[in-house]
């Protein structure tokens, strides 16, 4: 049942005075704001991680990935990805790191440098804010019609319509908040903010 | 890293024996870093810190005072440390209304076993400190 | 005056950083310095030899040595500038390598930091007296606190060695964490069958005054005279009638009562004795659980009783013991349960800790040495243990390491292959801390001999599935989540200090850490003294400790109070307060605040009323001098004028 | 007592899919005399995908929220969403520690929010500013046959610094608010465990798997239906129940209701009025009984004197056992 | 003024009971009282009894070894209970003459009105006026426009310990809220602005000693440690610093003492407000200790005592 992690890379030598990226591991402590040599590698977060199974590299690894300046590796990792933010490992880990949130930011930094392992999860993410920013909130169905068309699986819970429909769930034409065009300002914002900043 | 840029200012520590003397012993022991600045003067507690010496420091040429003793109830002396509470909170109210910036002077506990929040108080305090700059800059130029 | 400054190099412990002969060149400069000079190792014998050769040669009346802190080496050169002839109080210290050298990196700024430290002993020195002790007698009678394994060598160290002592045990039976054990490690002798033995000894030695089931209520004065008030906790049994037979035990009614001694594995009755071992062999109440003192009613024991011992009034007594020095041996305490919500928090009955499974495994415990769980009382075949459940994990404060929990993990296992042999152990595990002699040896045949399996990786979950507990770890070499179905869970709970341990240290007046355990004079050097002269440390008071750690602190501990207690009189340290009578006006401030109550009102011959410190109870804080508005009252040493000559070296310098 | 008021912020999911835990919400809100204040034009609090993109774009998202909320002078924020929550919760403390990052957060914004809201679930003003008392006092129904599984998902307690609510391994609060309420609740251990969240969409086997997990462990438990308080959850474990069943070859069939509608049931509101009809899994059956409270306790009652009027009987029973073991 | 008449036949009647009596009579002219010392009852007649008694007489009291009379203004009482809290007289030889009091007069105030005339008379009007006769021409001042600076906001114009009371006790009317209105004032200001204030204050000093001596709380007398080698505190240099410590030390060895009667800034040639850095520790005192000096004898002065849990301390962040 549990899948090991050997299997799911091949483990060259890794020359460690070549390939330590110190500026990487620098910028995730910056932009996470948690000190990454806190980690003494338990495996706690692994051991309660409900997603372990899906990902490529169980947390624990990831986090010895960054002590060791893995960058390349760890964001073209799924296990990033796959994700959800439950928080388990930041609420267990004994040293106190919030594993979540450096989970988070390397999300941020992969997705910045166009590294997404996982393009459905970021395509879904993408359409729920497309649909943030054209309406001001969520628009279920449209979000769902926008990341099928965009990746492909046309029928993604496409079984669930029906269901969906008959008990009147959902609403076929989206609320358009007054201020919706304040929070795509926001989008906007950022978006220069960002681009100024490089 | 001393981490305080530029020249260094004046600052004075009054240390008791007991706990903080030995915080910073044990700050160095485990060599943590802390910047140059400061200058310490062991007494038996800080129960004996009379808060004129923190006056007459500042007024004489001090940047910034610094009074370090026992955690209350911790005191080697039992009760010095609860006394050194009441006086100093006195003085530290007090220094800005003679217009010295109670930031310059600072009080507080670290043990004989606390080495690294030694090195904290030493390195904040320190900053803090620089980040008012020297007291006595007039009169260095005019003299 | 004739100052002379010896500036230590330490190797490169400080000349590395500091530019020493600078330092020395400077010193030159000042006026009152007539000899500077730097040297290797001045606390070496050539070190010492060459003070005492300057101060001849040199004529030198005061001496400045620049070097480590005064709380390493004061001593040291105080006795070699005594034996030059000067007063041990004209020297002073600079501290240049913890407070300098080794703090900071750039040399120049480090050497500007030094030539001001010393500077400033400089400016003391020149202001120092010549202070003399005075003996005062000893009372060679000590008292050790806490009746466990470290409590007990040292009493009987001290009282083979001729001294009396005085033990006094907070529960109703000395013995301790040890004699709840099953086997110890790594020989695997029966923990009692070696124990028992010192218990009794310590019962029937004629030089120890055992007070059982008592605690510490106050200590008063100073090394060589305390006198400590021990409260006797009441009983509610006549100690002096009762004769252990059990009865009481037998007949009781309550069949509920928190059992304290096996860490609640089963309940006792409301009158017990904790084991049969337990010395003094007495009974004694629970009045949380008695229903004479619950409901009003019952009193079957004192019905039963054959010799009338039973007394529902009785109250708790307080003695005072005068002794000379004490020694503290008050041991640990472990984590509760209730600490980990991911393990259940105690909500599952066959998640255990380490010391409960003791109890299970022990021959005399609740369930006769048969290792049954607790929810069903079935054999277990799966059992999984849990290393550091708290221990070096920072959430829960407590970042250290307990020491011996992977020696007795490892003792557990085998001990529970050999119970059962049909049985599986696994040990969650993140290091095998095993440093001891024999240590390392004994895990592996854990692994080698018994088949444990060790699985390199901390739990995250246990849950229950049925009648197994799920246990969900890691295995961070497999890099994978694991899970094992246990019948019987053990969490090598963290070890933490005793409770009280915060309230007891300050009714001794020494210092504790962060985590409750009490501080030595040195780490390395001093590792039973505390700084309140006569207080010892034996055993895991000071830090979590194996039996032979403790029982070698415990003897450590005794042979100091020898050591103290070989002189009749003892020197007191002339560091105190001292009134100039023509100064103070008599407005007794001073008597106000004094911690020690050691001043008091004095009538002079022209009538005039001044304060008076009794040079035996001031302990030197200074606490006076900072009160007196017309600096009348001085503590020695640290007189006003001696503290402003460091103050006006750096601020007018 | 003095009415307690709430600015309500009930998230997108609470129109759309969710639209029976806001019907609820509200019913219960109401009998309990509480007022609940939607903020003006409200826009969504960025929940997980926003964390994606930036950290001050995600906090930016939230707090244009709170900065109307700031402004409705109300003090406190509801949302019976735990990821609305958690954007709060973490855009304020980001917000209020750390003057930079305000600053840089205000600056995506029209109005700065200056760090003067309070956000709680719904659960949590339930819970302790309502209180137990109150919530057993309303009761007019019994639901003799609901045997629950409180299921309280991810995010509701954790991480504890940020969450301020509740054990973050055990909670307690939904299963109290149900016990208040007189209906029987089953302990069990996968209260916390994540369903998959809104990985549905994206990674169905994921979802499929651990949603298999927490069903499981609940009709383990003996529970014939899961409370919850998330839409989110209640999304995979009901509308998605199917697909698991299909996936891991199960057969559940267990209603999954938000914990609104069962005060709402024992507060005497229509199963039509809670909108029941929305859940795919259906609890008709379970809710069918209701007893008027008066009636069921007197029936208790007399029950207990029954039994107490015959120990001799209870007497032999016990024997009986005895002898057997 | 009845009260003075008052007075008199109170301390012909505790007479034989003390050895002496301590109150006013006429100075040098009409504008100023001076201490009266009466050992026999006849020397009463020599007394006087009006605003311009303002001096604070029970600074007298601790060098006093006999048993000895005292008439007493509301301020004035404070000093005695701060005494007796500091345990610095024995209430048990005091007897106390409890005067209320309407305001007293700042003779500094009233010369610089005259422009330091020399005076010729001085009568007191039924308006609460004083009117000063000068060789130049009569002056009516009000005397609430000539009060010293205590007066106007004080709290307890009726002696809060006393033996004997003359007249009716007065109720203060001056709101309470205003009493370190001032110090909040002053608290105001920049650091540079404070601190440029003191130094030309301080640079004035001539270091005179008047406040310090006729400080009721000053015990220190002979053993001053602002002229003392044994501690050296200061140098004897007139230098801004020595002269800013030497009102630092003054400062805190009244903390938590000073009982606002005042003398010090009464006395002061240079004028300088040496009371107001006491002022401004009693209000950190009242604030941090929900302490007042001289109001209950059973206080404790709370820089000789500590709570092991201080409400109001909080650690300090750096």
């Amino acid at each position: 049942m549990y899948k090991v992690y050997f299997q799911t890379y091949e483990m060259d030598t890794i020359n460690l005075s070549e390939k330590t990226n110190w500026e990487f591991i620098e910028q995730v402590q910056k932009e996470s704001g948690e000190n990454l040599s806190l980690c003494y590698q338990c495996g706690n977060c692994t051991a309660g991680c409900p997603y372990t199974n899906y990902f490529d590299y169980p947390v624990s690894m990831v986090m010895r990935l960054l002590q060791t300046g893995q960058k390349d590796t760890i964001l073209n990792s799924k296990a990033i990805w796959l994700c959800a933010t439950c928080e388990t490992c930041t609420t267990r880990c004994p040293c106190e790191i919030d594993v979540a949130h450096v989970m988070d930011t390397l999300r941020i930094i992969a997705r910045r440098e166009n590294k997404v392992s996982e393009k459905d999860i970021k395509m879904f993410y993408d359409a729920f804010l497309d649909s943030v920013k054209r309406f001001g909130r969520i628009y279920e169905v449209g979000t769902l019609l926008t990341y099928n068309i965009r990746s492909g699986h046309f029928m993604a819970d496409a079984d669930l319509g029906p269901k969906v429909l008959t008990k009147g769930k959902i609403r076929f034409f989206p609320t358009k908040i007054k201020g919706s065009d304040k929070v795509a300002q926001i989008f906007e914002r950022f978006r220069t903010k960002a681009k100024k900043h490089g | 890293m001393s981490g305080v840029a530029g020249k260094e200012l004046r600052i004075v520590g009054f240390l008791c024996n007991w706990c903080s003397y030995g915080g910073a012993d044990t700050a160095g022991v485990a060599r943590f870093k802390q910047p140059t600045d400061l200058r310490i003067i062991r007494v038996p507690c800080s129960g004996r810190v009379d808060p004129l010496f923190v006056v007459k420091a500042l007024l004489t040429g001090a940047d910034g005072v610094l009074v370090s003793g026992c955690h209350p109830r911790d005191c080697h002396y039992t009760d010095g440390n609860f006394y050194a509470r009441r006086r100093l909170e006195m003085l530290k109210r007090l220094l800005p209304f003679i217009g010295i910036d109670e930031k310059r002077f600072h009080y507080t506990w670290v043990s004989a076993s606390e080495g690294q929040k030694w090195q904290q108080v030493v390195t904040d305090f320190t900053n803090q400190v620089h980040k008012l700059g020297p007291m006595h800059a007039k009169k260095e130029s005019e003299g | 005056m004739r100052v002379g400054v010896f500036i230590c190099h330490c190797g490169n412990n400080i000349a590395g950083t500091v530019d020493v002969a600078r330092v020395a060149a400077e010193m030159r400069k000042l006026p009152g310095v007539v000899y500077a000079t730097n040297y290797m190792y001045t606390c070496s014998e050539p070190g010492q030899e060459e003070i005492k050769q300057a101060i001849k040669k040199e004529n030198l009346d005061r001496i400045v040595v620049a070097a480590c802190s005064p709380r390493m080496h004061e001593n040291t050169f105080r006795k070699t500038i005594e034996k030059a002839g000067l007063n041990r109080y004209f020297l002073e210290m600079a501290n240049i390598r913890e407070h300098i050298s080794w703090i900071g990196e750039d040399k120049e700024l480090n050497t500007a930091k030094a030539i001001d430290a010393v500077k400033m002993a400089v400016a003391k020195v020149m202001k120092n007296k010549p202070l003399y002790s005075s003996s005062f007698k000893v009372n060679k009678r000590v008292m050790v606190i806490g009746g466990g394994v470290a409590g007990m060598q040292a009493a009987l160290d001290c009282a083979d060695g001729g001294l009396d002592v005085v033990l006094v045990e907070k529960s109703p039976s000395i013995g301790g964490m040890m004699a709840r054990l099953d086997k110890t490690f790594p020989t695997i002798d029966c923990s009692i069958c070696i124990l028992g033995p010192k218990m009794v000894d310590v019962a029937q030695h004629e030089k120890i005054k055992l007070h059982a089931y008592s605690e510490i209520d106050e200590i008063k004065g100073y090394v060589g005279n305390y006198q400590v008030k021990v409260r006797k906790k009441a009983t509610y049994v006549d100690w002096t009638k009762c004769t252990g037979c059990g009865a009481c035990m037998e007949k009781c009614p309550t069949r509920n009562a928190y059992d304290n001694f096996n860490f609640g594995v089963a309940p006792t009755r409301a009158i017990n004795i904790p084991f049969p071992q337990a010395i003094p062999k007495k009974a004694k109440i629970d009045p949380a659980f008695c229903r004479q003192f619950t409901k009003g009613k019952c009193g079957v024991c004192a019905k039963i009783c054959p010799t009338g011992a039973i007394n529902y009034e009785m109250q708790d007594e307080i003695v005072t013991e005068d002794v000379g020095a004490i020694i503290v041996a008050t041991g640990y305490g472990l984590f509760d349960l209730d600490k980990f919500p991911e393990y259940g928090a105690g909500r599952y009955p066959d998640v255990i800790t380490g010391i409960q499974y003791e109890r299970i495994l022990n021959a005399s415990g609740p369930t006769s040495g048969h290792i049954l769980r607790p929810s069903d009382q079935t054999e277990p075949k799966t059992i999984v243990f849990v290393s550091c459940a708290g221990s070096r994990d920072k959430s829960l404060g407590v970042p250290y390491c307990s020491n011996f929990c992977c020696m007795y993990i490892a003792k557990q296992a085998i001990l529970t292959k050999d119970h059962v042999p049909d049985s599986q152990s696994y040990v969650f595990y993140m290091d095998i801390r095993s440093p001891g002699k024999g240590y390392d040896e004994f895990t592996r045949r854990a692994q080698e001999d018994y088949g444990v399996k060790y699985i390199r990786g901390r739990v995250s979950r246990i849950y229950p599935k049925g009648k197994k507990m799920v246990v969900r770890g890691a295995d961070t070499l497999l890099g994978t989540q694991v899970e094992v179905e246990a019948d019987l869970v053990v969490l090598a709970t963290a070890v933490v200090s005793a409770p009280g341990a915060a309230g007891m240290a300050e009714k001794l007046h020494i210092s504790y850490d962060t985590f409750g355990f009490y501080v030595e004079s040195h780490p390395k050097l001093r590792p039973v003294e505390t700084n309140t002269s006569g207080v010892f440390l034996a055993g895991a008071c000071q830090g979590p400790k194996d039996i032979p750690a403790s029982v070698g602190q415990g003897s450590a501990a005794a042979s100091k109070v020898q050591a103290l207690f070989s002189k009749d009189m003892l020197e007191s340290d002339p560091a105190i307060a001292q009134v100039n009578t023509n100064a103070c006006v008599g407005c007794l401030k001073c008597v106000r605040t004094c911690p020690f109550q050691a001043i008091k009102e004095e009538e002079l011959r022209n009538g005039k009323k001044v304060a008076k410190v009794i040079e035996t109870v001031c302990a030197g804080c200074g606490v006076c001098t900072s009160t007196c508005p017309c600096g009348a009252i001085q503590l020695q040493h640290f007189t006003d004028n001696q503290l402003l000559a460091e103050v006006n070296a750096i601020c007018q310098g | 007592m003095a009415e307690k008021e709430y600015a309500y912020f009930s998230g997108c999911s609470l129109e759309g899919t969710a639209k029976e835990y806001d019907t609820s919400f509200r019913l219960v809100m109401k009998t309990l005399g509480v007022t609940l204040t939607e903020p003006e034009d409200w826009s969504c609090c960025g929940s997980t995908p926003a964390h994606t993109v930036d950290h001050v774009f995600a906090a930016a998202l939230a707090a244009r929220n709170l900065a109307i909320v700031e402004k409705m002078n109300i003090g406190t924020l509801t949302t019976p969403c735990p990821s609305c929550l958690m954007a709060f919760k973490k855009a304020h403390l980001g917000m209020t520690e750390d003057e930079a990052f305000k600053d840089q957060v205000n600056e995506l914004l029209d109005e700065p929010y200056e760090g003067g809201v309070i956000s709680k679930s719904s659960l949590q003003i339930i819970y302790e500013d309502v209180g137990l008392e109150k919530i057993a006092e309303k009761v007019t129904h019994a639901l003799p046959d609901l045997k629950v599984a409180a299921y309280y998902g991810c995010i509701m307690n954790r991480p504890p610094d940020v969450a301020q609510f509740d054990d973050p391994e055990n909670p307690v609060a939904m299963d109290r608010v149900i016990s208040a309420l007189g209906v029987e609740v089953r302990d069990y251990a996968f209260k916390t465990e994540c369903c998959g969240a809104a990985f549905g969409v994206p990674k169905r086997a994921m979802v499929n798997e651990l949603t298999y997990k927490v069903l499981s462990m609940a009709v383990d438990a003996g529970a014939n239906c899961i409370a919850v308080a998330c839409p989110l959850c209640q999304q995979n474990l009901d509308l998605r129940q199917e697909q698991v069943n299909r996936a891991m070859g199960a057969s559940f069939n267990i209603p999954v209701l938000y914990f609104t509608q069962i005060m709402g049931l024992a507060y005497g509101y229509s199963p039509k009025e809670l909108d029941m009809d929305k859940l795919v899994v259906s609890a008709g059956p379970l809710i069918k009984t209701r007893i008027p409270i008066a009636e069921y306790r007197a029936m208790k009652e007399a029950e207990a004197a029954a039994a107490k009027k015959t120990p001799k009987a209870r007497e032999a029973k016990e024997a009986a056992k005895t002898e057997e073991s | 003024m009845n009260n003075a008449e008052q007075i008199k036949e109170t301390i012909a009647r505790i007479f034989p009971d003390v050895e002496t009596v301590i109150c006013y009579q006429q100075g040098f002219d009409g504008l100023h009282a001076t201490p009266y010392f009466i050992s026999i009852p006849e020397q009463v007649n020599k007394l006087i009894w009006n605003p311009l008694c303002a001096q604070n007489l029970t600074s007298y009291l601790p060098s006093i070894k006999k048993k000895v009379g005292i008439v007493v203004k509301g301020c004035d009482s404070r000093t005695i209970i701060q005494y007796l809290q500091e345990g610095l007289i024995d209430r048990a030889k005091v007897v106390i003459i409890g005067v209320p009091c309407t305001g007293v007069i700042s003779v500094k105030k009233v010369l610089r009105e005259i422009g330091h005339q020399p005076v010729v008379d001085v009568v007191f009007d039924d308006n609460g006026n004083i009117v000063v006769k000068t060789q130049k021409g009569e002056k009516r001042l009000a005397i609430a426009d000539v009060c010293p600076d205590k007066c106007t906001t004080c709290q307890y114009p009726t002696p809060l310990v006393y033996d004997h009371l003359i007249g009716e006790p007065i109720a203060s009317n001056k709101p309470k809220e205003d009493v370190y209105k001032d110090i909040r004032e002053f608290d105001a200001k920049t650091l540079e602005e404070k601190r440029a204030y003191w130094e030309k204050e301080f640079e004035r000093c001539i270091r005179c000693y008047a406040c310090r001596n006729a400080c009721p709380m000053c015990i220190c007398q002979d053993s001053c440690i602002a002229e003392t080698r044994e501690p050296h505190w200061i140098s004897q240099r007139l230098s801004l610093q020595e002269k800013f410590m030497f009102h630092m030390i003054h400062a805190a060895h009244l903390a938590g003492r000073c009982v606002e009667c005042g003398e010090c800034e009464r006395v002061c040639p240079m004028d300088i407000p040496v009371a107001k850095l006491k002022k401004k520790i009693n209000a950190e005192m009242k604030e941090l200790f929900n302490y007042e000096t001289g109001v209950n004898p059973d206080d404790k002065p709370p820089m000789y005592t500590f709570n092991v849990d201080e409400a109001k301390i909080k650690e300090h962040k750096l």
